[in-house]
């Protein structure tokens, strides 16, 4: 990923900034120009809180370039609370104790260090929510 | 719109092809068909292909392929639909003829695979999916298909022993193809312990990546000939989009894009999918066949797995599918598979497939799946003679 | 066959769009050439682009532009053919109007260049040529124009100095247009004077390069409808191919892919290379343009460059060329290019070309060149209203 | 380039085999399994000399991945003396010192070290042919 992506995309990296579609209301991550739902311009920023829960999961062993380094790590489909999918790793918990339907939150993570280029990627990576894993 | 006819196939084994390069196997399967068909010289060639601008610094594929098969001066295109690659090629030869534009058109799909570092070869693939969203995230293409198959085993409560009947199925039919890359079957216990990639895929859930090559010569019905060529019709020919991002999908357990793509070829067919003989699906992954199953209105909702447990999949039984090994075990050079699954659906439907021959089949389906499901590719093929 | 119509045209200006990424640029010239043409959704997309596997891992592009479009579910492809994918984009989308096979269809093309180091996008456009037999030899893209350019100089006795005309021409026109990168002239003494990259070809030899998108909506001449709206006809549509590699020509001076494209056009369109008002040339480097040129029939072999010399190409002489700027000052985003080709010259048969508005345009050409020569698209366009 | 790449391509690169088409006589090189001129199938491996002369060349300042160490290098046309031309570096020589139609013989040389997979590759160049430079 080069420097002008990270920087276009740093808000909803960093800070989870989606849409919500002022035509018809769909809640939309990541953000697009176009809604898909009613085809109108979608450009109203919308401040997701950060808090979901895990749709789906994987456990990677082989990874691309860049990511063998961290493998095996987990993957998910997580489920924004206001609705929206998004795919993300999880990080902080072991593999074995994630779930479907496990409450996660968003915190931000290096994603891996590009070779070539020096450039450190950071984003959005998700954990169980704080209080469920004490009580867990 | 006229008429079109598949007059020709050709396809090289799948396989670890090192002493053949990218242009040589393209330029194999496009000399085979064009012999097969008993033309000289096409008017246009569509060379579907997805890696070989990132895996072997090649662009330009369609005037390269084109040169070296000795058809220089012709029309070439690259077309690139990730996975769909091929059967995107095939469907704009079919544009090109049915709409009068060209009377002979090949359609030929090729990818080099097995000379590149595996984690090269892993992100490569991965660019099928949402770079930014998806593939930024550390989510290799297996991974995605494994978001998948746990989400589906959560909603309708499998487990990963019940996709093994796709896989089992894929490499008895393969034993009998010899074009194929693992020509030997596989058991159930096999499957069962096989060792896992992308939880909860394993190797025996994924197709094989391979080199290879296949290609078709297209032309109007009433060019096509008779016998000893052997036409096989196409009935009909569609192809919808989804978002790529599985995030971005409606439901991500429902391939949208198959269903619209399949919903429009039985409609330009006029048949449904209880009339086809065959169905060359997707099986890139044993989830992919489970979805494009549902999408295609082979069964419903939650049920695609059953089809295999049932056994209804087998080469005589009520649906057969990956008769000459599918995309598991024929092998899968993802640019090149949308049109294996057409040759060997051509082989069916022309009575020469051999010792998997499906006797009496007269109409046969493929479906070619570009990502996980963002470009879907169905074709309905007919025994025309 | 009917009769086939640019119904509307969309173009971001060429630059580095460090704002903007690869989709949403694509997105950006989509909307605004439906919107052009009043059509909400077209039934086929095809997706012009060279690079995005290599620069951005991102293939699949063509599900993934409709998506982002707002178009999800229609009919979607990517086009490679090197710098041509544009071109080679349009003429598909017109294979399938003419043909029949839908109303409404696009092609867009679009290339992110500026965000990649230098070399990766030195060795990403080398793929354009035979990775073999040419790039393996370390011979960039540039350097193999610069083969040719020191080729024909020696052959016909020509200075760098020579081919300044195409450079000083282009960039005057490019200041009249306010989508170009270089909007300002140059003089024949910064020509003469410039950095050479390959010798003999210098920077002010070669097209920048840079992010862009351009787009037309294709429709059938009876469903284009009238002014408001400014259909522009597409008289021709024709492409050829040669050898990949400049030492497989038949002769390296000879586009025999560009001299048969432009004579399949003519003779479709019933017009000659004198009936053309203005000609969209592929100028990446001078000496294409001296060499299309004279493939074009529009000088004879050795004299393309007199054109140039002469004055010839300017505005209101009697060959205006690069008439918005050409490649080489409207800028080069190689996958895009034949549609910003396209684009302007509708703007100027659209009389909305400003103050480069040749007077009285009627008929327009265009040429885009994949490869050193390669495969090679002419699209003829007609003011038709 | 690939290891498999490399072995396929070692005739053609370390030893100038090409071919002469059986049918109609066309000079082949580089190899290809059909003969452009007549169509025929063309393996018949012909050993070319590997003598010629420069019908074009240029200097390249700016030089893709794994060359730029190189640069600035001469590039040229090369054509041999049976017909063929090819595309190959030329060595042994100031730039200032290249014309068209100077007579060149191939030799093998290193072309680059690949960086990741730490494959060297070696095929032909072209040199001036060494009586000549003595003579100039
Ligand atoms: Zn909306
Ligand atoms: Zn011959």
């Amino acid at each position: 990923m080069s420097s002008s992506s990270h920087w276009r995309t740093r808000r909803q990296r960093l800070a989870l900034v989606g849409e919500q579609c002022p035509h018809c209301q769909a809640m939309l991550f990541p953000p697009r120009d176009i809604c898909p739902s009613c085809h109108g311009p979608a450009k109203e920023p919308y401040h997701y809180g950060g808090v979901g829960s895990v749709y789906s999961f994987s456990e990677v062993y082989t990874a691309p370039d860049a990511y063998e380094h961290y493998a095996p790590y987990v993957v998910a489909l997580v489920q924004l609370e206001e609705g929206p999918l998004l795919t993300a790793q999880l990080t902080d918990v072991e593999p074995e104790d994630v779930y479907v339907g496990m409450p996660v939150e968003m915190v931000t993570r290096r994603l891996r260090a590009e070779g070539p280029e020096g450039l450190i990627s950071y984003g959005y990576k998700f954990r169980p929510v704080p209080e469920r894993v004490a009580a867990h | 719109m006229r008429d079109v006819c598949i007059a020709g196939i050709g396809q090289i084994a799948v396989g670890e092809h090192w002493d053949r390069s990218l242009r040589d196997m393209a330029v194999d399967a496009v000399v085979s068909a064009l012999n097969d068909a008993q033309v000289e010289r096409p008017q246009m060639l569509f060379v579907g292909n997805m890696l070989s601008g990132q895996l072997s610094l090649q662009e330009n594929l369609g005037a390269l392929v084109a040169d070296y098969a000795g058809l220089r001066g012709i029309e070439a295109f690259k077309i690139e639909a990730a996975c769909a690659s091929a059967a995107a090629a095939l469907r704009l030869a079919y544009l090109a003829v049915a709409g009068g534009m060209c009377d002979v058109a090949v359609a030929c799909g090729v990818e080099k695979m097995t000379e590149s570092r595996s984690d090269r070869v892993t992100t490569a693939l991965a660019t099928a999916a949402d770079a930014v969203y998806e593939a930024e995230q550390g989510v290799s293409f297996v991974a995605l298909n494994a978001l998948l198959m746990q989400r589906y085993m959560h909603q309708y409560g499998y487990r990963r022993e019940d996709f093994g009947g796709f896989a089992v199925n894929a490499h008895a039919n393969a034993a009998g193809n010899p074009w194929a890359m693992f020509q030997r079957p596989i058991t159930p216990e096999q499957f069962a312990t096989a060792r896992l990639i992308a939880a909860p895929i394993s190797l025996l859930d994924s197709a094989g990546i391979g080199d290879g090559a296949a290609a078709v010569v297209v032309m109007p019905a009433d060019l096509a000939g008779q016998p000893p060529r052997k036409p096989v019709r196409i009935r009909a020919s569609a192809s919808a989009t989804d978002a790529v991002a599985l995030h971005d999908r409606r439901d991500p357990l429902v391939l949208d894009a198959a269903a619209l793509s399949a919903g429009r070829a039985y409609a330009e067919a006029g048949v449904g999918p209880q009339d086809v003989d065959l169905f060359e699906l997707h099986d890139a992954f044993t989830i992919m066949s489970a979805l494009s199953i549902e999408a295609c209105g082979l069964a419903p909702r939650g049920h695609g797995v059953g089809l295999a447990k049932e056994g209804a999949i087998a080469l005589h039984a009520a649906h057969p599918m990956s008769t000459m090994g599918g995309l598991k075990a024929r092998g899968h050079p993802v640019g090149a598979t949308g049109l294996y699954q057409v040759v060997e659906a051509c082989l069916q439907l022309r009575g020469e497939a051999g010792v998997n021959q499906i006797k009496g089949a007269s109409l046969a389906m493929t479906q070619n799946i570009g990502g996980s499901g963002a470009n879907v590719f169905t074709h309905i093929l007919e025994r025309c003679w």
